[in-house]
């Protein structure tokens, strides 16, 4: 029995026994007709808790992403056996990706918003832990602390949503509380209160610091966490919730702008970045924010086939990253290069993902970032609830991404792979259960684009851009630059992440001792300031006692006062 | 103003100033006295409000048994070292919530009760409030028996320190 | 006219401190003074007291409390037994003051007039006044009793005279009467605004709501761990019973002056609980703050006291709290004895090289954050919340759900610290004495009703009134 | 008589009770406050039941209560700082605290 489950295997069947369930149930719905506008019976929903009933339902577009967040679950739980197999916490490890995955399921599967409310929370830990794996180093220990606390701010926006839902459609269903067309109520409060609680979960600006600051954890888990689940399951929810606030013009185009500022700030610093996996995770960033877009443009089934084709990709680029390291032993920009020889699945794989990235036909990454900007020009023409305006600027900041994306995307393929290798650099292929999953998401890179609509003018449009892109940089690449820019303010992330390192922790540390020195000291602030200066020393001194039971008859006494004030000025 | 008015008047002057005084004596034992004269000036009160009864075990309790008992504490824990000062620095902020006590309930009671009088009808007869304990607050009455019983254990269990276990 | 004595209510209360009398004599007269002489006829007392409690109508709103208050004290009593070894804890004693404060709790709780709720009150406190300074010749345990006792009986002189308030105000102290001498009183608002906020006072005191919560850290570290047990679950349970019906049955004409008062009083007392809780590094002061801050949500209902949600849900959160709470105590108590610490550090890695003690730690830790899996936590906070958004609560709901965020905090770095990896040489236990067995036997009981409420909250739900 | 007379004599001894609870060093002494805060309730209940000549007596009923009440403090109280006393040598508040 211990050897069983000493086995990684055993982590690996209990992945494969979900994602077969979870298939099972998934695939049927792929082919249903409509989308979240699905229409229910609407009687029968009565707010579901104390049951807590899960009511687990799924739409065509939810399939989708169980479908790839099992899958995507699998093969890194099947990379975890090779990449950390030996870890000590292995075991703890491969526990918590299932754990994950099924809280993941939870989110995208449930109707009842309390089990959402639920499964999110718990992702939010799961992602703690897992980031934190190796809690030996600092750094690990203060991204996982850095991202819990700042996903949990934003789930106070998911909480208070999800009460003001209920509040105005009387049930937590969202079934029952879909509201029929032109009927939404409180479009612009639920809409900001989702947009608080999704820019936290898919590290939008200005909650964005955590992301990049999550990548001492283990790079599968990155792949699983910034590809496939965590903050896909941002964007998942903005599109889920749309029919409650699409009428809301306050609401979508406060998600125009942050998508917009997010997805150029997360081009530009992956621009520059001198490690990969940083890179990816600004990347990352940016994606996001450009299926964002596609949300605020009134079309959530742009940003969710994008959030497939990037889930699959990224999910690719991370796992790719992670051979590399295992070959290199860091994941900085300077110890890679001249790959293709001695690793050459890792470099074709990857070189596939990179061209994903940059968005080169036939790749899925093409087909549903043309989505995402046809969807943005339509709503140019003042389809949606956004103004004309703001749709035309973030469809020219998206254009302008996707050339930055090309071009980062081209330097970071330059610069890992190819190039002269670093002297002294013995690489080797990583073993086939790192490299397997690596080939089954490639072929997904290209298997995902089939059936995806394809629209002419955006398709060239978008090529010649990316063109541009990848061929600047491969010119500056052949004229001999070492590619190699780091403009200081763009380098230091503008100095956004500031008041989340700084301030934040400082000013919860100190409420939390200021209550316990409450208690015990700061009412003796009122007796040395009200006696004379030049008394105070050693009196004063002996004031300043702790357990003193007159101060606490004190405290006591003055609350009382307060409160009969309070009885008697309210009444 | 009738005579039991002017009683009572006098009564609560040397009610409240020995009280004063007693909460800021510095003698010890001076305080334990100005509280004995505090407490009989109240039971004087009682006995105008022809509350006899009460105004008895009053005498009885408080100037007979728990101020000879605070005497003997005070006797027990006398320090050696001579003491500073007889209040602590938290007298300011003490005094202004005396004050504010005091007038916010002097406030209440002239807002909610002025103008009203005590007829001088005989209320509190021994008979009388017998009758009222032994019929209608039999229940109160046989907790409180466990009240004192409870503290009376407390009081020993907590004095016998280092004894016999 | 005479009022006649209601022994529904009385008569378990009878039993119990009856009970407490055969304790103290049994120990008084019995050659050897075990812990199990005057224990075993506590344990009987509360038993038979159930007993006569379900002879009467089981499911009315008083048998609740008083059912969670006897469950409680024989829960502690049981659990108490880890701490025969001492040789400063007389055990006869310790008995009888234990169920003289669960009879002044039952008396609270069924009491119909102020008379019998000051009286029951005090029969209460002064008991366990006692209790927490009982240890013998402990310097730290006579402090800790003497701060309760002088915020104890300064609570109990304000609540008092408001008290005097409210009867010049209606004429009478009885429930009923006082209900219609307030619906149209002869004197201002703000009068009767006064005189039920110092009424209040005494049951926030006991419930450890601030400002009354200062003697609460103090005390819980000072004393014994199954007796800040019993302070913590049963004394509270006993406070909230006899608030919520004083507030509902004599007071609810009232409503204006106690309901900003209350919802006030419930959003603080969480905040700083949790606050005060991140700090601490010893799993009692932790358990201590956390107390405090789910007085708020006990408390926080009470906004909503004239629907019929308002009434039970706090019942049902209670049970829930008081369960975990006592399972945690409980456990504490037995780490403590068997390794002399209660420190955060010390308990490291406990649920891997201890899992009989680890286990139901952790169990109690989630089910006090109300985090699944131990869903029975996460359905009393919904229960308590509900109410609250129904009556337009809505700023109260969200200081509400801000709170649980932040106990989620410190109750999961508890539940991490007990599943981390032990450093160091594994813990061995040595085979214990029979005493802890019994404690620890509780403490497993505990951790299987949490077990089942988990899988099946319907079960509380629907029993509860 | 002015039903105000004993009120306001009660205020007056409740504040003047508080501030030897909240002020005086002596732990004994304080004690002795609240024994002054729990006379001025005795008072209002005295004074309530003789203006409402209550059939009841429920005034002066809760008073005798309250002085009983009051003496088992004291007795609880005096032990416990008799005890604070022979732990720590000093019964004053400052030096209880350290």
């Amino acid at each position: 029995m211990r050897s069983v489950l000493r086995s990684h295997w055993l982590y690996v069947a209990l992945t494969a026994v979900l994602a077969l369930v979870a298939a099972i149930w998934a695939v049927p719905h792929l082919s249903e007709p409509g989308w979240f506008a699905y229409a229910p019976d609407p009687t029968g929903f009565t707010p579901p808790l104390p049951t807590l009933s899960p009511d687990l339902f799924l739409f065509p577009a939810s399939a989708q992403i169980v479908l790839l967040a099992v899958g995507v679950g699998l093969l890194v739980q099947i990379y975890s056996t090779a990449y950390l197999g030996h870890h000590q916490r292995y075991r703890s490890y491969a526990m918590v990706i299932v754990l994950f995955l099924v809280a993941m399921i939870a989110v995208v599967g449930t109707t009842n918003l309390w089990v959402l409310l639920v499964g999110w929370e718990v992702m939010g830990l799961c992602s703690y832990l897992l980031i934190g794996h190796e809690w030996e180093t600092g750094e690990a220990r203060a991204g996982a602390a850095k991202a819990f606390l700042v996903t949990r701010i934003a789930d106070l926006g998911l909480v208070l949503a999800i009460l003001v839902i209920g509040e105005t459609y009387g049930t937590y269903d969202l079934l029952g509380a879909q509201p029929l067309d032109g009927e939404a109520k409180n479009a612009t409060a639920i809409g900001l209160l989702v947009l608080v609680a999704v820019v936290g979960k898919s590290a939008q600006f200005p909650l964005h610091s955590w992301l990049p600051d999550a990548m001492p954890g283990p790079t599968p888990i990155t792949a699983l966490i910034h590809a496939a689940t965590m903050v896909a399951a941002g964007v998942y929810l903005a599109a889920r919730m749309l029919p409650f606030y699409a009428d809301s013009t306050v609401a979508l185009t406060a998600m125009a702008v942050i998508a917009g500022i997010t997805m150029l700030m997360g081009a530009l610093f992956a621009l520059v970045q001198t490690d990969l996996k940083r890179a990816l995770a600004w990347s990352t960033v940016s994606q996001l924010a450009l299926m964002f877009a596609a949300v605020a443009a009134s079309d959530p089934e742009a940003g969710l086939d994008h959030l497939v084709a990037h889930g699959v990709f990224k999910a690719l680029l991370f796992l790719g990253c992670g051979c590399l390291m295992h070959a290199v032993g860091t994941s900085a920009l300077s110890a890679m290069g001249g790959m293709r020889r001695p690793m050459p699945v890792t470099f074709w794989t990857m070189t596939i993902g990179f061209a994903a990235l940059a968005g080169i036909v036939p790749t899925a990454g093409f087909f549903t970032k043309d989505s995402v900007l046809h969807a943005l020009e339509s709503a140019t023409e003042g389809d949606g609830a956004l103004a004309g305006g703001t749709a035309w600027a973030l469809f020219v900041v998206a254009l302008i991404t996707s050339l930055v994306t090309a071009a980062y995307a081209t330097r970071l393929w330059l610069k890992t792979l190819l190039g002269p290798a670093p002297g002294g650099l013995d690489a080797h292929e990583a073993p086939l259960a790192m490299t397997g999953p690596l080939v089954v998401l490639a072929v997904a890179t290209f298997a995902v684009s089939i059936g995806q609509p394809f629209h002419h003018g955006i398709g060239v449009v978008s090529t010649v851009i990316a063109a541009a892109g990848i061929g600047l940089v491969l010119l500056m690449w052949r004229r001999g630059s070492s590619l190699d820019w780091a403009p200081a303010p763009l380098a230091a992330e503008l100095g956004l992440d500031r008041p989340f390192s700084r301030w934040v922790p400082r000013l919860t540390g100190d409420v939390a001792s200021a209550v316990v020195d409450l208690d015990r000291d700061a009412v003796d602030v009122y007796p040395r300031g009200g006696a004379a200066a030049a008394a105070l020393g050693t009196r004063g001194l002996a004031l300043v006692q702790s357990r003193n039971v007159q101060r606490y008859a004190t405290v006591l006494a003055a609350g009382v006062v307060v409160l009969v004030v309070v009885g008697v000025v309210v009444s | 103003m009738s005579l039991t008015e002017l009683v009572f008047l006098v009564l609560a002057v040397v009610a409240a100033g020995s009280a004063l005084l007693s909460m800021t004596s510095g003698q010890l034992v001076h305080s334990a006295l100005w509280l004995v004269v505090t407490l009989g000036a109240v039971a004087g009160c009682f006995v105008l409000m022809t509350a006899e009864f009460v105004a008895w075990v009053q005498v009885l309790v408080y100037v007979g048994s728990v101020v000879v008992l605070v005497i003997f504490a005070l006797m027990l824990t006398r320090q050696t070292s001579a003491t500073t000062a007889e209040v602590t620095g938290n007298r300011w902020i003490a005094a202004a919530l005396g004050v504010v006590a005091a007038i916010g309930l002097g406030a209440t009671m002239v807002a909610g009760f002025r103008g009203e009088d005590i007829e001088g009808r005989r209320i509190g007869t021994a008979g009388s409030i017998g009758q009222a304990l032994f019929t209608d607050w039999v229940l109160p009455f046989e907790i409180l028996s466990g009240v004192l019983l409870a503290a009376l254990i407390g009081a020993i269990v907590i004095s016998r320190s280092g004894s016999d276990r | 006219m005479t009022i006649p004595i209601d022994w529904t209510v009385a008569g378990p209360a009878t039993i119990v401190l009856a009970g407490a009398l055969v304790a103290l004599l049994v120990d008084a007269f019995y050659p050897r003074r075990t812990w199990l002489g005057s224990g075993l006829p506590a344990t009987v007392a509360l038993v038979a007291a159930g007993g006569e409690l379900l002879r009467g109508d089981a499911g009315t709103y008083p048998f609740a409390f008083s059912a969670i208050v006897l469950a409680g004290t024989l829960f502690v009593v049981v659990a108490s037994n880890v701490m025969n070894f001492e040789n400063a804890m007389p055990p006869g004693e310790y008995h009888f003051l234990l169920l003289s404060a669960a009879a002044g709790g039952l008396l609270m709780v069924g009491a119909r007039d102020i008379v019998t709720l000051v009286v029951a009150l005090e029969l209460l406190s002064l008991p366990s006044i006692a209790l927490v300074g009982l240890r013998q010749g402990d310097r730290v345990a006579i402090r800790s009793a003497w701060t309760f006792f002088l915020a104890s009986v300064v609570s109990t002189a304000i609540t008092l005279m408001g008290v005097s308030l409210l009867y010049g105000i209606a004429g009478s102290l009885d429930y009923a009467k006082l209900r219609d001498g307030l619906a149209d009183p002869r004197v201002p608002d703000g009068v009767v605004a006064v005189a039920v906020v110092l009424t209040v006072v005494g049951l926030l005191f006991k419930l450890g709501a601030v400002p009354f919560h200062v003697w609460i850290p103090d005390t819980y570290g000072g004393t014994s761990v199954m007796v800040a047990g019993f302070l913590s679950t049963v004394s509270k349970a006993a406070a909230l019973g006899a608030l919520l019906t004083l507030l509902s049955v004599a007071l609810p004409s009232a409503h204006d002056a106690w309901q900003p008062v209350v919802g006030i009083v419930a959003a603080v007392t969480m905040t700083i609980g949790n606050v005060g809780a991140l700090r601490q590094d010893d799993a009692i002061g932790l358990l201590a703050w956390s107390s405090i801050a789910q007085a708020g949500f006990l408390l926080a209902p009470a906004v909503a006291i004239g629907t019929s949600e308002g009434l039970t849900a706090p019942v049902q959160y209670l049970a829930g709290y008081a369960l975990a709470n006592l399972v945690a105590f409980a456990a504490l108590a037995v780490v403590l004895r068997l390794r002399g610490s209660t420190g955060l550090e010390e308990l490291r890695g406990m649920a891997r090289s201890d899992p009989w003690m680890g286990i139901p730690l952790v169990l109690a830790g989630l089910t006090l954050a109300g985090f699944p899996p131990a869903v029975i936590g996460l359905v009393t906070k919904y229960v308590v919340i509900r109410p609250v958004v129904d009556s337009d609560h809505v700023w109260l709901a969200v200081v509400m759900g801000v709170n649980v965020m932040l106990g989620l905090a410190y109750y999961l770095r508890l539940v991490v610290i007990l599943c981390d990896r032990p450093d160091g040489d594994p813990y061995v236990s040595p085979s214990p004495p029979v005493s802890v067995r019994i404690a620890k036997s509780a403490v497993l009981l505990g951790a299987g009703a949490l077990v089942v409420l988990s899988a099946w909250p319907d079960l509380l739900l629907t029993h509860l009134p | 008589m002015p039903l105000l007379y004993p009120l306001l004599l009660s205020s007056a001894l409740f504040g003047i009770g508080l501030y030897g609870v909240l002020a005086r060093r002596n732990a004994v002494l304080m004690l002795l406050g609240v024994e002054l805060m729990l006379n001025a309730v005795n008072l209002n209940l005295v004074a309530f039941d003789a203006w409402f000549a209550d059939q009841l007596h429920t005034g002066q009923v809760l008073t005798l209560f309250t002085i009983a009440i009051a003496a088992a403090e004291i007795g609880l109280g005096l032990a416990i700082v008799l005890a604070l006393f022979r732990a720590l040598r000093t019964v004053d508040v400052d030096g209880v605290g350290r």
